[in-house]
Order: C-alpha cells, then structure tokens, then sequence
C-alpha cells in the first residue's frame, strides 16, 4: 500500500482535458498551489473547475483561465479578476454560480454517498430555476444533488504517509469536504510524517478519502486582503 | 442622518449578552466596533470560524486565518475552527442568532436583493443566499436612497431576488426600520430627519404610528 | 453569557414529560451517565428516546426504562436487555428500529439544517414501509427525515465554558452529531476548562451548539464485552 | 467441510494490499487473523474507527475504544476516529472496498436477510442496512444449512430482507459461490466435499461449469 507520490506532476498525471476536477480554498486560503502549478505546466484544457473562487488574475485558479484551461467554473463567489470577467463576458468561460452553503454541501454529501438533500438556500430565486421546490414544516425548500467529481485536489496543513490529513485555521474550508468527494483524491501537505505521528483523534480528514498524496513545496500562501491594527 | 459608524451604532442596541452573530461586509463589519462593554457576541465568520477577533497586530498576519471577506483577522479565546459545510450547517439549522448584511433593494414583504446586478459584474452570491434564506433573524444596514436618490426601500425588488421575506429590521442612514404584514413600520428616526422627509424617500408601503422617537448617541 | 451548569440536575432541570430526548453512546461507551442518573432521579415519563442503543438492565437507558420513565425507543440495536424485551412485548414500551448510519445522519441533518436527505439503507425492507422511494442514477433510495428533540444530552471528554467540545476515542459516536440535534443540548464533560484552553484546530463539536455544559463526576465507564489477548 | 476458521481463511484470499474493510460479528471477524503478512489492511469499525487492532494487553482495556460488537480493541498507527455520520458517510460512499458479514439467508439473486426472525426477539438491523445498500463488493461467511439441516441458500429469502442484490460471494463451510445473473455459481468445493452433495444442499438455483476445485489450505 502505497499513497505517498513524489510531487505534483506525479500525483497529477492521469488528469485529462475534459475533465472535472474540485479545488479546495477560499479565496487564496487553504488552495492548492502545487497541484494548480502542475495542471498548469501539464496544460490539460476543457476543464470544469468546482471551486468556491476563481482565484486573483495571477495566482490560483486565475492561472489556469489565463492559459484558457478552464471550460466552466462552479463557484459561488468569483471576486475581482479581470481575465475571468474577460472570458465570461466573450462567451469563452461558462459560469454556474450557486450558493456557498450549497457548494460546500454539494461537495459533503458526495463523501457521505448521499445522492440528493433539500436546502432553503436559494428558494424564488434564479438558483431556483429548473429544481424541484418542496415544502417541509411550513417552508420551502430546494433539491439539490451531491456533486461528481473525477479529481479532487486539497491542500493540508499536515498529513501521513495513510492519507490522514489535518488543516490550519480557516485553511481548513472546502478542503476537509472536497477531500470526500473524489473519485480519485489528491492532497499536497505543508508536512508529511509517518503513519502514527498524529493523534487519531484529531485528524480532519481520515486516510481512507485520500488516494495519493505528497508533500508540498515552495508554499507563497499570499494574503488578498492584509488588514492589520496598530500596536497600543 | 446617520454616518455609517451611527448606523453600526444602531445596530449594535440589538445586541444581547450571549448571542452569536454574523456580519457581512461594509457598514455590518463596523457593529463589531460597538459591543456594548461586559457583554460577550461572538461573531462566525462563515468560511469556518466562531470567535472572530480583531484584525491582527502589523507583522501577525498569518495568510491561513482570515474572514468571509478575506481580511487577515485573529481568533479569541474560546473560538472554533471548522469546515465550510459545518459553517453553513449551523447557519441553516437556525444556530446563528443575528444576520447583518448589506442590500441594494429591500421590499416591504422582507425581500431583499443583494448580489446581482443584470448586464454589470456578476460576482457571485458567495453565502447571502444561505445566510437570507435562514437566518432566524436579519437586520439589513444600508443607505436609505442609491447614488441618484432613489429609495432602496421598495415596494418590490426590481433587482435579482437574494431571499424571500426574510429582511426583519432595516437601519439606514434615516432611520429605523421593522417588516411587518403592512409594510416598513418606523420605529426610530435619525437626528433631525423629519416623518415627511422617510416618507418622500420611501417607495415602499410606510406604516407610522403615532409619535416616532428621535434617536440619540 | 453563562453556559456552565452546576450539574445534572439543575442543568436538566426543565426536561418534562413527554419529551423527545436524544443520548449519545453507543452500546456503554461514551454514555451521558450523569444525565440518566438524574432523569431517573427525577422520573420524569413518557420520553421518546432517541439513542442508538437502550443500555443493558442495570446501566444506561436501561435504568430509565426498568423505572418505565420511556414511553417509546428510537435505536438501530437494543441488544440484551430482559427489562427490555419484557416491556416491547407486553405492549408497554413503543421501538422503532432504523438503521444505524440513516439514524446518524438523521442528527446530523438536524444540525446542519437539511430537512430531509435520501439514503440507500433499508431500500426494498419493511424500513421502507411508508417512506418516498426515489431513483438516482439507477439506484433506489429512501428519503428520510432530520430527527427533532427537545434535548440533546451527551458526552463528552473535554469541554470548556464556550460550550466547546472534544470527544476521546470510539466514545465519540452519536455524542456530536446529537450535539448538533438538539433544541436544547447540555453536555457533560470528563474536564471541564477555562475558554481558550482547548485549541480551536481540534476542537469536534463548536460551542454554538452546546447551551449547557457542566462537569461530570463518577464515571463509571463499564465495558460491556471485555475482551483482552495475552502478552507473548 | 470447512471450520469456521478455515471459511474465514479461504475469505482472507479475496484480500488485496491497501483495501478497507469492515468486518461482521462471529465468522468475519477471524478473517482479520489471516491478513497475508506483508499485506496492509485497514478495518473499519462502524461505530467510528479506522485502522481497527487487535484485542489490548490484559489490564489496557480502555472503555472509550471499542469495536461496533462492543469489545474492547486497540487502534493501529494511522488510524482515526471519527463520528457515526461520518462513519457511515464512507460506508455509503464507496470508499468502504469490502464488506464480510454473516446472514441467516441469501437468495440467488442476492438478496440478504440476517436481522429478524419474526415472533422471536428482534435485535435490530444495527448498521447491517447500511452496509448491504452501500457496499461496493459484499461476501458472506455462513454455514450452508441451518442448524435443521435446511439450506441457507435459497430461490427467495422468507425472513425478512435486509438488502436486494447485494451478496457479491458466499463462502461456507461446503464451498465459495459467486453470485450471478444465473444463480449460485460454485467455485471452489471444501475439501472431502462433492459437487452432488453441495446440489443436494443448496435450495437456489446452482450453476456448476466443468470442473469444480477443491480448495486446499
């Protein structure tokens, strides 16, 4: 039993254009870097990125749509990017927004092999459109479908040579959910130990979610909004 | 009229001891400056924190701990980290006590429309949707008029619909705001704005009844 | 902001009769022992107890039910228990079996605020009787309902005033996900520590959920099958 | 005729380096003593453990970790805890490469019953549901016949079903069978046991093709 692959272009290298892949992150929080640099240099195209962002234009997924690799973004929330909106606005990119809450459940529910739930979170608006409205206890609700994904690719604070993987802070967002929702599953860690090196009961994310996973390098970790106080 | 800070102010006298609140970005981020002293909010930050503090001190930033609006911030003791799932979890099953969040147009059924303006930038509802659609109780923090003096206070959204009849209280630069089955019901009115002048600026139905107090700081 | 009850009694001071009481444990371990200590001491009566297990004849649930305080049981396995099977086949006690991962999503639904879900388990079995059966690509599945209760009284290892909560080991079980459930949820904790000293990144069950908490005393954590290898 | 031991040796060769596995209560459960040596295996333990070890060191019991038939275990390096939802979120997902577990029938189609004999004491169907509506590949370990002598492999199960098509594999103390769109096809016989002996006991339909194996240990 082997997991551990020796970087990104290794544990990367079956992904194919077309298609679906789930990026862990919020914002530039917790993304992936060395996976997104890999795919990148690989330059696999038609593909549908299921991602609470889009990146910035030249970090995260922004460098994948600056090289057009992108086909349809599924996103709640795309932020400032000028490329992006360039693209949306040509026709080249398709978009489908959908509520935050909804993306990240979407993504759960495929990890607990639920097929389908009901959320209020975009009842009588366009989200609304084509989906079945039910009522429950007075209030209505959406049917939404848990989501399908050929890859998954997470970044982690710490993992094992099992898959185990444990996130930082509110790093941890998407990441732990989307690590569920692979068909095949790859994380990059800020630190790979052995098996047994982390406490069993505090591991977010158990190894069996986990196909390959690889120890991380060169991390830039950038702040979009740095916003600090003054000393007293 | 209120400055932003008034209208945070104002928002902050809903507070109570205990409760645990979301603020969503602009004026709403400015009622954290206003919890009353001795009285303990602690605010959830829906991309997976409960306990939200202060921004960090220059040279703490840390790049994996920031907020919904992806500032850099701190955590307080007693605070909590967790998925986005958990995050919106706690959000739809009603844990979360007060929402605040800003809005282009509000109805007077409690519509509110906040995340789309067709033909310009579309950047996403992010968590509106979830938090509207939810939230056991909003307050919605806003100019009373848009840039060209037109009420944001309408009879019916003309925008992209975020929620459905799920906006309680509105606090805008003029005054206090409840939803109610007849319309905007004014509680408060800003320093030295007049019944007459709420009314001319209010699209929507306006219920006042008898004397409005003015409010004070 | 006070959340740190005195003890089981006062902290379960307000359950009434008729009630719906979720309790976490799975067979005997991680049990809420002060809470069914004091509802026995209090006697309240016609509960509908939600609780994977029903405890044996003299510990647990099964103390609750020996004193006929439990009008009806909700449980994937009632194991042996004399008191038990006297009182399902008299008449005396209502039980409704549903399997254990569709009984644990259930919690888990109601804390997350998703009405209803659908799930695999129990398709084409009298668990099925009733329930909406809906395909999802090609595969039958049932829907099923969150859980609603009145209380929901768990167990935990560390707690802190916050109401935050770490559990230990396979003693976690159904505790945080009726954690999640409850409309009031008073959890009772092995050590009970000031805000701020249990870290944030481990913490299993976020104190938004927990309205009571008080330290526990006397566990006495029995072990129902004992079983044990020799050193070489 | 196999032991209890030999049927659950003869299931440890359907093992394979890195799989997950669950196993049942009674016969499935001594598989985990015949894991080839070299071979990584992880067992899930439903009620909330992966990397599941064996019994502790007289004196080590610790009551907070047991397995889902309440004993006291240990847990591996590499191994976790989680909660039911979660426990059962992987089961449901897939993620779970096989499942052993015991039945009181199987129909040819697949179909399993092993939670209820009505008129006597119902136990509960516990997690066995789950784990029969979910998992990707199933092997039962029973004996052939009841304890009448009445075969347990049948056209039609007559106690109360505890999942549809799901049976992947049968091994008994007479023989392993595939499940297949034609009936119970017999694979390997136990030793000493003959085809026509293993037809005689077997009230579903058999499919035997050319010659049939004698499995030796």
């Amino acid at each position: 039993m082997n997991k551990v692959f020796k970087n990104a272009e290794e544990a990367i290298h079956d992904i194919k254009d077309g298609m679906v892949l789930m990026l862990g992150g919020f914002g530039l929080c917790g993304i992936p870097e060395n996976c997104i640099a890999a795919l990148v240099k690989k330059g696999v195209k038609n593909l549908t990125c299921i991602s609470n962002n889009a990146g910035v234009d030249d970090f995260g997924i922004g460098l994948m749509l600056k090289q057009r690799q992108v086909k349809k973004m599924i996103s709640s929330y795309v932020g400032e990017n000028a490329e992006f909106e360039r693209q949306l606005l040509s026709g080249e990119l398709e978009v489908e927004l959908i509520p935050q809450g909804t993306l990240a459940t979407r993504c759960m529910m495929a990890g607990y092999g639920i097929p389908a739930f009901y959320t209020p979170a975009g009842v009588g608006t366009e989200v609304a459109e084509g989906k079945e409205v039910r009522n429950f206890n007075g209030k209505d609700y959406l049917m939404e479908y848990a989501f399908d994904a050929d890859f998954a690719l997470v970044k982690a604070w710490k993992g094992d040579t099992m898959g185990n993987l444990i996130f930082k802070d509110t790093a941890r967002n998407f990441n732990p959910l989307m690590a569920m929702a692979g068909k095949i599953t790859v994380a990059e860690v800020e630190e790979l130990v052995p098996a047994g090196e982390l406490d069993p009961n505090q591991i977010h994310t158990p190894g069996i979610y986990v196909h390959r996973i690889f120890q991380g390098i060169n991390y830039e970790k950038r702040i979009e909004q740095r916003t600090v106080r003054k000393r007293d | 009229m209120l400055t932003k800070e008034q209208i945070a102010q104002r928002i902050a006298r809903e507070l109570r001891d205990g409760m645990y609140v979301n603020l969503g970005i602009g004026i709403p981020t400015l009622v954290a400056n206003y919890v009353p002293k001795g009285m303990t909010i602690i605010l959830q930050s829906e991309n997976g924190m409960l306990g939200m503090g202060p921004f960090p001190y220059e040279g703490e930033e840390d790049p994996d701990l920031i907020n919904a609006g992806k500032q850099t911030v701190t955590i307080l003791p007693g605070g909590s980290f967790f998925d986005s799932a958990m995050s919106f979890g706690m959000i739809r099953a009603g844990k979360v006590d007060l929402t605040v969040l800003g809005a282009m147009e509000v109805a007077d059924n409690g519509d509110i429309a906040n995340w789309k303006i067709p033909g310009k930038m579309v950047k996403g509802m992010g968590g509106a949707m979830d938090l509207v659609a939810s939230a056991k109780n909003i307050i919605v923090a806003m100019q009373h008029t848009d840039k060209a003096g037109n009420s944001k206070l309408l009879p019916k959204c003309t925008l992209p619909i975020t929620g459905l009849r799920c906006v309680k209280k509105i606090v805008t630069d003029l005054g206090v705001f409840d939803v109610t089955p007849h319309g905007f019901k004014l509680l408060e009115r800003a320093p030295g704005v007049t019944v007459e002048e709420i009314r001319a600026k209010t699209a929507g139905r306006l219920v006042v009844e008898g004397d409005v107090v003015e409010m004070s700081f």
